[in-house]
This record gives structure tokens, C-alpha cells and sequence, in this order.
């Protein structure tokens, strides 16, 4: 394996461990490709293709023109025959041109063909609010996808998920919908050694009295609030869902059972969010164990707000420890 | 709404070179390098491939299969287009390519499987280089602009090597044209120099709506604001399908880009099964076009200029009639799926909360039976 | 009032009763427009729009270019120069390609205009399976409309409904889409003399035992189910939902409170469907009133099968029954 | 992957009526009648478009917008085009338009309150018959053409009557063409005969990807297989810009149908105040499309041969200082959202469930206020 490039050394920022997941992806299977607007020259609006067509040549690393239904169409093309397009979605609400492609092909071509072919298509589309932008930009689309069958959707919350999640999605022989926490981006952390299985949810704060399920943007926000309610003398434990499709429940019903409280975490509007799938799951696995009803913290059913606004919407620590307080005072 | 409106109309340079009578055409700028044999067995492509669309049509009205898109009138172009292709490129369909799908030696009963509800498109695509129906109007033209350039990406273009220069030959039909990703397929094809044939069937109609609908000028103009050639054929003369998507396959394999064809042809039954066209159409327009018929046409060559006697035809009809009979019977005994077989394919490896479903599938299933 | 028609006589089909719905929406305001392929001479179809371009004038019914996002994107620019458009796709799995344009424009439109630009579109969609029909014709894309901000969504189950529902909606100054159980079309039944509210849901069966929610093609098995129950002697209250955003969830939880058993059936995909988001907010405003999980008996996460496995992968009365038993027997 | 594709260039029939120097050029095609004043005027607009746009630069530097998307160099097709308008006239923007902005009287402000974040659009588009920005790329042009569609219906196009017939003016930019949405307007625009005039500002970018990434053929070409003339101006020139929409519209009034104008102009900023061209571009292209600057040939022309005097242009700079001057006090000022606003506007009238929501959250923000 010389010539393949080293897990990342230190402190990395989640783009630069994206950066460096892709690159050796590149140079582990030459059927891997990048495409998308500006993932070129530029590097792409937030920089994780950085460097990669300078070192992988324009053959691999390529802007399309603008047009989302292209790039996805087109990457099913390229994995007909045989390739392992990685698409870049500039941000969360620009995928919807693509969605067409994105349900009604991409996640039914292997099931259509029995199976002969397959589409190891990842697509990376950084998403979330909380970086005061327009409209448009900080969309929490992963929903509309964890309802679409044939789809895998995953999300990391630290550069060390980043890294070795992205290399994993495109070694997958089914496409995979890869979140970026884009507020994240810059957030630095450690890159473990050796990476967890990808669809699996991880703990990442044990404790006793009430369960918060995060993912993505939020997981930081939760265990922030984790250490204000152990001030409190509360004992929080708080998972990080990774998978949300295939959706990893077994971790969150087995805390459920020993907490009896749950609290779930996203930046999604709340109605259909994955918020329900996961109450509507729980409430059925761990009925006998539920001290309080599920409680769901989310965006509120409306378009993101503009960005003045966007503190209010998006769920945070103090919103959180109230829906801790309400289901444990319930 | 529509007084400004031009109807399109066939272009004086539609490419033709056999007439509805059967009067062979020279033309220098696409000649034809072909046998009266060969001709022969474009006759027996068309004969069987409307065999087998007129056999479809009476199983659906037997009930056995759910629905039908027929081909009838399209022959020429599908089946020029088909034997234009090499065994090695690649092709991509609409639901409507049945006389493509013969050419590339796909059996009918696995196309009837979609139909008949035994399948949800059902083959492997890599067998026949020919890529499953797609029924969501447009899509498959971007899925042939990647599959062009990933062939860019193999080097299978311009090499030389006729082994290894790739084309790729993409169907629409006239509706389609309106579809975004058709005109997105355009800006890829042209913007990357892709090696891509678009055959753009125009049959006049999408269901109920005449092309003038979607166009005030004929659509193989359209293209060129694209930055790359289009042209317009007889749709219905199976020769000029030959001979201009062999020329543009080949411009496509040499590195020359893309091209559009326009069929101008005419869909002579129903949209589908489920259609009635005489809500919308007129039986004298269906008359005119009986005039033009694809099949007819090669028949008065061959009797009539070639010297190919009774006994050829015969024996065609012969082949046609044990054609017949295979679909009839291999329709009705197509197997249903199993299911079990619901869960199969959605992944590559079921995922342990599918398996779960599974599961509950399978009891409930177990459940009921007990 | 005159010149306008009357509410329908006798026994009708849900397709009539959307015909005559429609018809009358047209003869009450000059500015409703009827839109989409096919909907003109061939009358759509399944002829919905029968006769209303002859009797109405291609300037207000008429059939557009083959083009989903162009159907929606035309119907926004009509919506902002004064009309009521009301889109027709097709069938279910061609709403796709105007995805974007729902739910990046239409949604958001009158937000964004600080609430100078009313959009009162109707998106009428033929869905869901049973009619043997082949890919991309059988699907129940509802959930991704209710999780969108903006958006209201309804659907019928009955002629009656078809009727007053189709001619609120098309009334209403917000977006709406309208679903309608294509399986359901042909279907007879009395027209109401007067609407009853559009986003209530309505009980159809009171019961005493248990409660089962059903919306547009289901909430026939569910009565079906409710009868075969009685033999049985279980006596099943069965709710219609018809508004599925906003959500109306005070009846089902009302009669939740009584029964303490809920089963929510959909024929779209589990995962994400509407039923997670029943199920999520049930738990929350019922929790002690609960003697069992909410259970959902919906398809599968898979595709849409081939028709031959229609019957298997949609929820019947056997597979509703025996949620029936698991929640009564838990 | 770029050999076979040829660059865009500025076509030898691009039309132009005032040079970089300064001099007006006649075009019996594109009469423009029209006195110094009134040139006089378009040079006031494009000063004080830039001057908006320049403090918007700063007070984005300055941390007072959240973004900015500087339309620099881009003025002259802009102001062209905007005062081509008739009031009546609709307008379907981008981003990038605050220089039709400007000709449509919309206050700065209003354009300032979406990019600093206080409102998501925020303007009552038939105030200014100037519809909101749009971010999402191409959508807009298939509202114009749906709005087209209605002014058809109103009939309110080819009366003759100067105060009834409408047209619409769409923006879109040279990335935004490779959109299914931007040619699905065109096919509606084209088969529906729609009054309708497309403004292709191609400024040579898509943020990082040069416009061979779209096309390889200049963009004008694009409409012609639609069905429809289109035609290129120097976008820099803004009398050819104004001489040649104002044409393009009065046909667009008279039923002649749609026109693509692309305005060949050059991006002489980042992309947004987010970008940094020098990872992707020259910074020489920059130099050689200062020598085409928009402004200065107005000036030159209105100085050298129009003799307008010191006193004029001096009259212009004060004025610029004071709309600075509303620009930047007038931004800080700007009221921020008040937080129950969140719900404001999702319905016509708030459903019972968002009702509870926005009890929920008013609740939750008064037990931490308290
Ligand atoms: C995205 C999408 N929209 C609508 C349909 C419904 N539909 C099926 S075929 C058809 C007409 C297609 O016309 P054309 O492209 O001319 O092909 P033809 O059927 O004439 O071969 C329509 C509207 C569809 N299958 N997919
Ligand atoms: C659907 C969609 N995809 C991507 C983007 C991101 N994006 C914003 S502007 C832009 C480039 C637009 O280029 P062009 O159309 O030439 O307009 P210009 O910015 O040059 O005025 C891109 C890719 C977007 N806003 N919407
Ligand atoms: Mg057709
Ligand atoms: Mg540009």
C-alpha cells in the first residue's frame, strides 16, 4: 500500500479530514472520480476537494455545468459504467433540482436491473444553518432522502467521522448521501486510527438519566448540554446517529430502556423530520420503559428564517435543557 | 393560444433513401454500403419486431399483461438505428425501443415482464449493452451522457481501433424534448464533446398532445444552439436510419461528438394500452401515414428491384409465426416473483433494519397461510 | 348564482364528483386555470378535466409541454400575475422533476414576499398503487410534501370529499396539493349537500376498542377492517385524516385517549411516511392514555414492486387485522 | 477534456453602439433615438449603481452583510435593459440585478435587508413590477414565462394600445443556461408565442467555472432551436443594451414573441464576497475588461463630443456622496426581525397546528427571558 496517503496526524479540521478521506479514495481506486460546480480550480465553495484536480488531473476531479439534475444523472451514467462518482451539492437547498434523479433513478437502478447493476454513487451535500447565510443555504434536507428506498444517508459530527465515514461511503457499492455538517467544517479534533462500522450510531457520552439522540451540527450542541445539566446534577447520555438510513435504533432502545427518557435533536423542520421515525420507533421497541413521551427539539415548520433570525430557529442548548427538564419533570 | 404558432412540418433535406415506393435514393453526403441480402435481413428485423409489438397488443387485450406501449410505425427507426449500432456500444432506451431491443438480442419476454407486472425492468443491461426501459420521460439521456463520459474516461474514443472506440446511442421522443434533463444531456454532450448519437423519434404525439405543443420548429433544430449538428430523417425508411446513425456513431467513435437525428415518423396505434386516441386525433391523418409504412415499402425493393421471390417472404412469415408462438406461450408462462423477492436488490447487501422488515414480512406472510 | 352547476345527484364516482368539483371552480372565478399534459382534448387520463376545455376554452384548460418543473415553475409566474392555477401531474412518480419548484418556490413564495405574493396553486396527483400499473405509477410521495414549509396537503377518500374538497383547496389562497387515490377513481358514492371543514379530519367510525387512522385509498380497508373486527367483536373507531398538513391530529387524539390503541395505516414507505409523524405526535399529547405502541401498517422500505407483489407490499385488511391483534392483545 | 471545445468569443456582429472609446456607432437594425439628456441620465444611473454597489462592498467588509454579490462591470447591461422597461413591464431577476433594481425605484435597502439577513426576499414585487431576488438558479425564468402566459391571457399583448400590451424581462447569467428550468422556459416561451425577453448577462463565470464549461458556442445561439431569434450586445455598451431590449420587448408588446439577448459583460469582482477569483482566473482578463469599462466610454462620450462640462459630472459625484451616505446608515439601520415574525407569512392565514408551534416557542422564549 505505499504511495497511499497517511490517516490525517494531529488536529484536523473536518474540511481538511474530508479533504484528505477523498484524496485517498482517489488514490486507492482510479474509478473514483469528483465532480460538481467548482470542485476544480476553486476547490469547491468550502475547499474540501482542495488540491485534488492539481494532483488527480481534470479527467477525475471536474466541474459540470450547472445544472443539478446533470451532475446526478450523469454520475448514474458514470457508474453504469463502472465508475464511483463522488457528486458535490454546493449546499442543502440546491439539491432539489436533482431529487428527481436522486429517488426515481438513483436509488432504484440496482433494484431494477435484479441487482446486475450496481451504483456506488456518494453525494456529498454540505448542509445546516448557523453560518449567516441566504436563503437557501442552510437547508436540513435528510428527510426527504431516509424516506426514499435504495438510499443509504449518513451524517458526521467530528473530523474523525468525516474522514473515515467519507471513504467508507465511497467504498460502498450503494449510493450513500453524505451530509456535511457545514458549521463544522472548521472544528478541529483528532482522526482515530482505525474506523467504527458506518452505519452504526456510537455513544458518545454514557449516562443515566435521560437520553438526547443527536447528529450531524447538533451532536456538539448536545453534549454542550450534557455538561450544563451534569452541573445540574443530571446525568445525560448522548448518542451520535451517524446512520440515518439504514437507521441505527438498536443503540438509542437500549439507552431508552435503561433511561426511560428521550430527547431527539435536529435542525430539520420538526413535522416528518427523522425526529418522527425515530419517536415513532422507540415508542414501539421500549413501551414498557418510557417514563415521559418522546420529545422532539427542532427547526419549527417554517422556510429557514433569514439569518438574524436563524438563532431563534435552529435548536440550541438552552432549547434543549428545557425539553430535558420537561421530560424529566414529567 | 396557438395562432402564431408554426406547425411543424417535414424539412425539405429530411434525409430519404428508399421512397414509400420503394425507389432507392442516392445521396453522396450519406451513402450506403449495403447488399440486397442485407437489406433482406432489415425486412426480416422489421416483420418479426412488429410481430412481436401486434402479439404484446392482443396479450394485453387478453388480460395477460397490464399494458402495452406499441411500436407500430416506428420500425424503420428503431431497427436502422439498432443495426446501425456495434455489439460493444452502448444504448439507452425509452419504454418504447422494442425493435431497438431485438436488434441488440434481448428476448421479448423479457421485455414483456415489465408489462405483465413480473418485473420492474428486469435485465441486465451489460449482457446486451442495452440499458433497461425508463419510463420517467428524459432521464435515461443523462444516464447515456455519463455513460459517454465515462467512455471519454476509458479512452474509448478516436483511438482508431475499431474494437475499442465506443459510441452511445440515446432514445427520446418528441415529447421529451421538453424534459430540462434532455436539454441538461445536450449541454453535457456538447460542452464535454461526448461520443453520443440522440435519436429523437418524433412520432407526432406525446399521448394526446401534437408536437407543436412542445415546438414551434422542428426539433432537430434543436441541437445546434447546443453547438452540435442535428438532422432530420425519414423516420420510416429503415435505410436512411442506417445509414445516418452509422455516419453519426461513427463521428461519435472518432472523437467528432455529438448528434442529433430526428425520426419523423408516426405512431400508428395508441399511445399506450390504456389510450384512446380517437379523442384527440384524426383516422385520416393515421390514413396518410399508412401510405408511409416502414414495412411496405422494403417489401416493393426487394420483390420489385432485387428479385427476392415468394419463398423468401414465406419463410419469414414462417419465422414470424414460430416468433409468435414463443411470445404467446413464454408470456403466459413467465414466473410471478416470489415475495420474498420484495426485499431483493434494494441493497447490494440488506442493511440489518431492512432484514428486520423482512422478518415481519415473512411472518406475517407465514402467519396467514397457517 | 345562477349559470353555475349544481352539486352532484345520486350516486357518483369520485372521478365525476372531482370532474364536477373542478368544473365549478372554473364557472365561480374567471381567473382559475387548468393545467398540465393531457388535461385538454383527451381530458386527462384518467379524464378528470372531461369536457372542461371544450366547455371552458383552451386559454383556461390547456395542455402544457411534457415538462414537470415547467407545469409548477409557469404556474408560479401565473400565480403572480393573478390566477389560480391547478396543475394536473400525472401520476405520482412524475412529480419529481418539479420537486424543486414545490418546494424551493411555492412553498416559500409567500413568505419570501413578506406576504405581498399569494400563490394559490392546486397540485392536483393521482397516487398510490393497486391498479396493476407499471414503475413510477403506484407511489405515495405524500410525506415529502408535509415536511415542507409552506405546503398544505390534502386528499379524499370519499366521492363526497372529492367534490367540496377539490373546490376548497382550489378556493384556498395558500398552495395545496391534492392528492387523489387513483385505485379510488371509480368508486360511487352520494355527494354531501355542504362541505364540512377542509383540514379536519373526520371520524367515520366511532369505536370503542381501538382506533385506526387511514387517509385517500386506505380508509376504505380500514372500514373494511372495522367490519370484519365487529364480527369478531371488537368495535374500531376509524378516522379519515384528509388534512395531512397542516396535521389534524385533535380527533385522532382524542379518540386515542378513549381507546388507548392506535393503528396508522399508509400504503407509502414506513420509514419517514406520515405515520411517523402521527405516531411521534401522539405519544407526545396521549402518553398515559396509552395501552400499547402505536403501530403502523404501511409498505414497505423497498420500491414499489412490480404489480404482481402489489397486493403483498400494500396494507390489506389480513395485515391491518393483525396489527388489530398485536395492539389489543399487548 | 477540454481539447475539442472551442472558446466563447465575442461574435463580429456583437452589437455595439458606443465604443470603449466612446464613440457612437449607428445600426439601421437597432435605431436608438435617444438625446444626450437622456444619455446623460444613463450615465447618473450607472454612476449611482456602482455606488450602491461598491457600499455594499464595504458594509459586507465591514461585517454589516452577511454576503454580497457585487454586480461591478455589469451596470451598463443591467441599466440598459432596466430602463427599457415600461412601468407596467414585469421583471424576473437573479441575484445580481440591483442595477434593474435601481431603474424599478427599489430603495437599496430593500435589496441590503436580504443580504445582511433581516428578511428572506422581503419586497412586495408589484410595487416595482420587479419580482424578489432568486437564489435558486433558473427559476425565475419560468415564473416570467408563467406570468407571460398570463398577460396572454389578460390580453394584453398586440392590442396597439402603448398602456395595455406587457412584456417580461428575465434575468438569468451564462451558468445559469445549462439549467433544465432556464430551457423548459424557453420551449414554453417558444410554443406558446409568449412576450417574453431573456437577459443572458454572461459576465464569463459561474463563480469558478469559465462559461466553455456551458457551452461551446456563444449563448445567443441557444434560442434559435427553440424557436426564437437571439442575438448578442456588448453588455458593456449601455446604449446597445437599451436600444436593443427596448426593440426585443416592443416586439415581445406586439405578439412577435420571445428574444434572447445575451450581454457579453465581464465579472470584474469575486463572485460574492465569499469568493477569491485568483484561485480559478487572470488577473490580466481583469485588466483587458477595464479597458471596456462600462462608465468611462459614457463619459468619454458626454465630455468629448456631447460637451457636458465639469459642473454635470460634479452634480453626479454629490449625489452618489448622498446616497453613500442613505447606503450605509441606512444598512446599519435596518431593523432586525423581530423573533415571533418566524411564523409570519408561512399561510395566508396560520393554521392550528403552526398556531401551537408559535405558542410553543413564544412560551419557551418568555421562560428565558424571565
Ligand atoms: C416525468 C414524466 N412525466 C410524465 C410521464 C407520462 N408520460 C408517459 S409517456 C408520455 C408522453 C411521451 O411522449 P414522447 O416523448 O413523444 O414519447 P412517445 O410516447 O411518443 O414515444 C407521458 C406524458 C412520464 N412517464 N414521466
Ligand atoms: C440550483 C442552484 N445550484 C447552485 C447554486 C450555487 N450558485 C450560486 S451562483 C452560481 C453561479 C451562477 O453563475 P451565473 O448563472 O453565470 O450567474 P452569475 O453569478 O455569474 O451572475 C452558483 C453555482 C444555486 N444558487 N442554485
Ligand atoms: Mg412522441
Ligand atoms: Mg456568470
Amino acid at each position: 500500500m505505499t504511495g497511499l496517503s497517511a490517516v490525517p496526524d494531529g488536529l484536523t479540521t473536518m474540511a481538511k479530514a474530508l479533504n484528505a478521506g477523498l484524496r485517498r479514495t482517489l488514490e486507492e481506486d482510479p474509478k473514483v472520480v469528483i465532480m460538481g460546480e467548482d470542485v476544480g480550480k476553486l476547490g469547491g465553495v468550502f475547499r474540501i476537494t482542495d488540491g485534488l484536480q492539481k494532483d488527480f488531473g481534470e479527467a477525475r476531479v471536474f466541474d459540470t455545468p450547472l445544472a443539478e439534475a446533470g451532475i446526478i444523472g450523469t454520475a448514474v451514467g458514470l457508474a453504469i459504467r463502472g465508475y464511483r462518482p463522488v457528486c458535490e451539492i454546493q449546499f442543502d437547498g440546491f439539491v432539489f433540482p436533482g431529487f428527481d434523479q436522486i429517488v426515481n433513478q438513483v436509488g432504484r437502478m440496482h433494484n431494477r436491473s435484479a441487482g446486475a447493476v450496481k451504483l456506488p454513487i456518494t453525494i456529498r451535500i454540505p448542509y445546516g444553518g448557523g453560518i449567516g447565510a441566504i436563503e437557501h443555504h442552510s437547508e436540513s434536507p435528510e428527510a426527504y432522502f431516509t424516506h426514499s428506498p435504495g438510499l443509504k444517508v449518513v451524517t458526521c459530527a467530528t473530523p474523525s467521522d468525516a474522514y473515515w465515514m467519507i471513504r467508507q461511503a465511497v467504498a460502498d457499492d450503494d449510493p450513500v448521501i453524505f451530509f456535511e455538517p457545514k458549521r463544522r467544517y472548521w472544528s478541529k479534533g483528532e482522526v482515530a486510527a482505525q474506523p467504527g462500522p458506518l452505519y452504526r450510531a456510537r455513544t458518545v457520552r454514557p449516562g443515566r438519566d435521560l437520553t438526547v439522540l443527536a447528529y450531524g451540527p447538533m451532536v456538539g450542541v448536545a453534549l454542550e448540554v450534557a455538561e450544563v445539566a451534569a452541573d445540574e446534577g443530571r446525568d445525560l447520555e448522548v448518542i451520535d446517529l451517524r446512520s440515518l438510513a439504514p437507521l441505527d435504533t438498536d443503540a438509542v432502545i437500549e439507552s431508552v430502556r435503561r433511561t426511560g427518557h428521550l430527547v431527539i435533536v435536529h435542525e430539520a423542520q420538526r413535522t416528518n423530520g427523522l425526529g418522527a421515525e425515530i419517536a415513532a420507533r422507540v415508542q414501539e421497541a421500549a413501551f414498557y420503559s418510557l417514563e415521559a413521551p418522546l420529545l422532539r427539539v427542532t427547526g419549527y415548520d417554517t422556510p429557514y428564517p433569514p439569518s438574524r433570525l436563524e438563532e431563534e430557529w435552529l435548536p440550541n442548548v438552552d432549547r434543549i435543557l428545557d425539553a430535558v427538564d420537561r421530560s424529566l419533570a414529567y | 393560444m396557438t395562432e402564431h404558432v408554426r406547425a411543424v412540418q417535414p424539412e425539405p433535406d429530411m434525409v430519404q433513401l428508399l421512397t414509400p415506393e420503394g425507389e432507392r435514393v442516392e445521396r453522396a453526403d450519406y451513402p450506403l454500403d449495403i447488399t440486397d441480402e442485407q437489406i433482406g435481413q432489415l425486412y426480416r428485423d422489421l416483420v418479426l419486431v412488429r410481430r412481436i409489438d401486434s402479439e404484446a397488443v392482443a396479450l394485453q387485450r387478453q388480460g395477460e399483461l397490464g399494458l402495452w406501449a406499441s411500436l407500430l410505425g416506428q420500425e424503420a427507426a428503431q431497427v436502422g438505428a439498432g443495426r446501425a449500432l456495434r455489439s460493444h456500444d452502448m444504448c439507452f432506451p425509452t419504454y418504447r425501443e422494442h425493435g431497438v431491443a431485438w436488434c441488440r438480442q434481448v428476448d421479448p419476454l423479457t421485455l414483456l415482464g415489465l408489462f405483465r407486472g413480473t418485473s420492474v425492468g428486469g435485465f441486465d443491461p451489460y449482457t446486451h449493452n442495452f440499458n433497461m426501459y425508463t419510463v420517467i420521460i428524459g432521464a435515461q439521456t443523462l444516464h447515456a451522457a455519463g455513460y459517454a463520459m465515462g467512455v471519454v474516461r476509458d479512452g474509448a474514443v478516436g483511438t482508431g481501433d475499431p474494437d475499442r472506440d465506443t459510441a452511445v446511442l440515446a432514445f427520446f421522443g418528441d415529447g421529451a424534448s421538453s424534459q430540462g434533463d434532455v436539454n441538461e444531456s445536450f449541454v453535457w454532450a456538447a460542452a464535454e464533446n461526448l461520443p453520443i448519437v440522440y435519436v429523437c423519434q418524433n412520432n407526432q404525439w406525446a399521448i394526446s398532445a401534437p408536437v407543436a405543443t412542445q415546438s414551434r420548429v422542428p426539433l432537430y433544430q434543436r441541437s445546434a444552439g447546443f453547438g452540435f449538428p442535428g438532422l432530420r430523417i425519414d423516420g420510416n425508411d429503415v435505410l436512411a436510419s442506417l445509414a445516418v446513425t452509422r455516419r453519426a456513431l461513427d463521428d461519435a467513435r472518432s472523437g467528432q461528438g455529438p448528434t442529433l437525428i430526428e425520426a419523423f415518423t408516426y405512431r400508428m396505434g395508441p399511445h399506450t394500452s390504456s389510450d384512446d386516441p380517437t379523442r384527440y386525433r384524426l383516422g385520416s391523418d393515421v390514413e396518410t401515414w399508412k401510405l408511409r409504412d416502414p414495412i411496405a415499402r422494403v417489401r416493393a425493393y426487394l420483390s420489385r428491384s432485387a428479385g427476392f421471390d415468394a419463398e423468401f417472404f414465406a419463410a419469414i412469415d414462417e419465422e414470424s409465426e414460430q416468433l409468435a408462438v414463443h411470445v404467446r406461450a413464454g408470456c403466459r408462462a413467465l414466473p410471478d416473483p416470489s415475495p420474498e423477492s420484495l426485499f431483493d436488490h434494494v441493497f447490494v447487501e440488506l442493511p440489518e433494519d431492512l432484514r428486520r422488515q423482512r422478518a415481519e414480512f415473512a411472518d406475517f406472510v407465514a402467519s396467514v397461510a397457517s
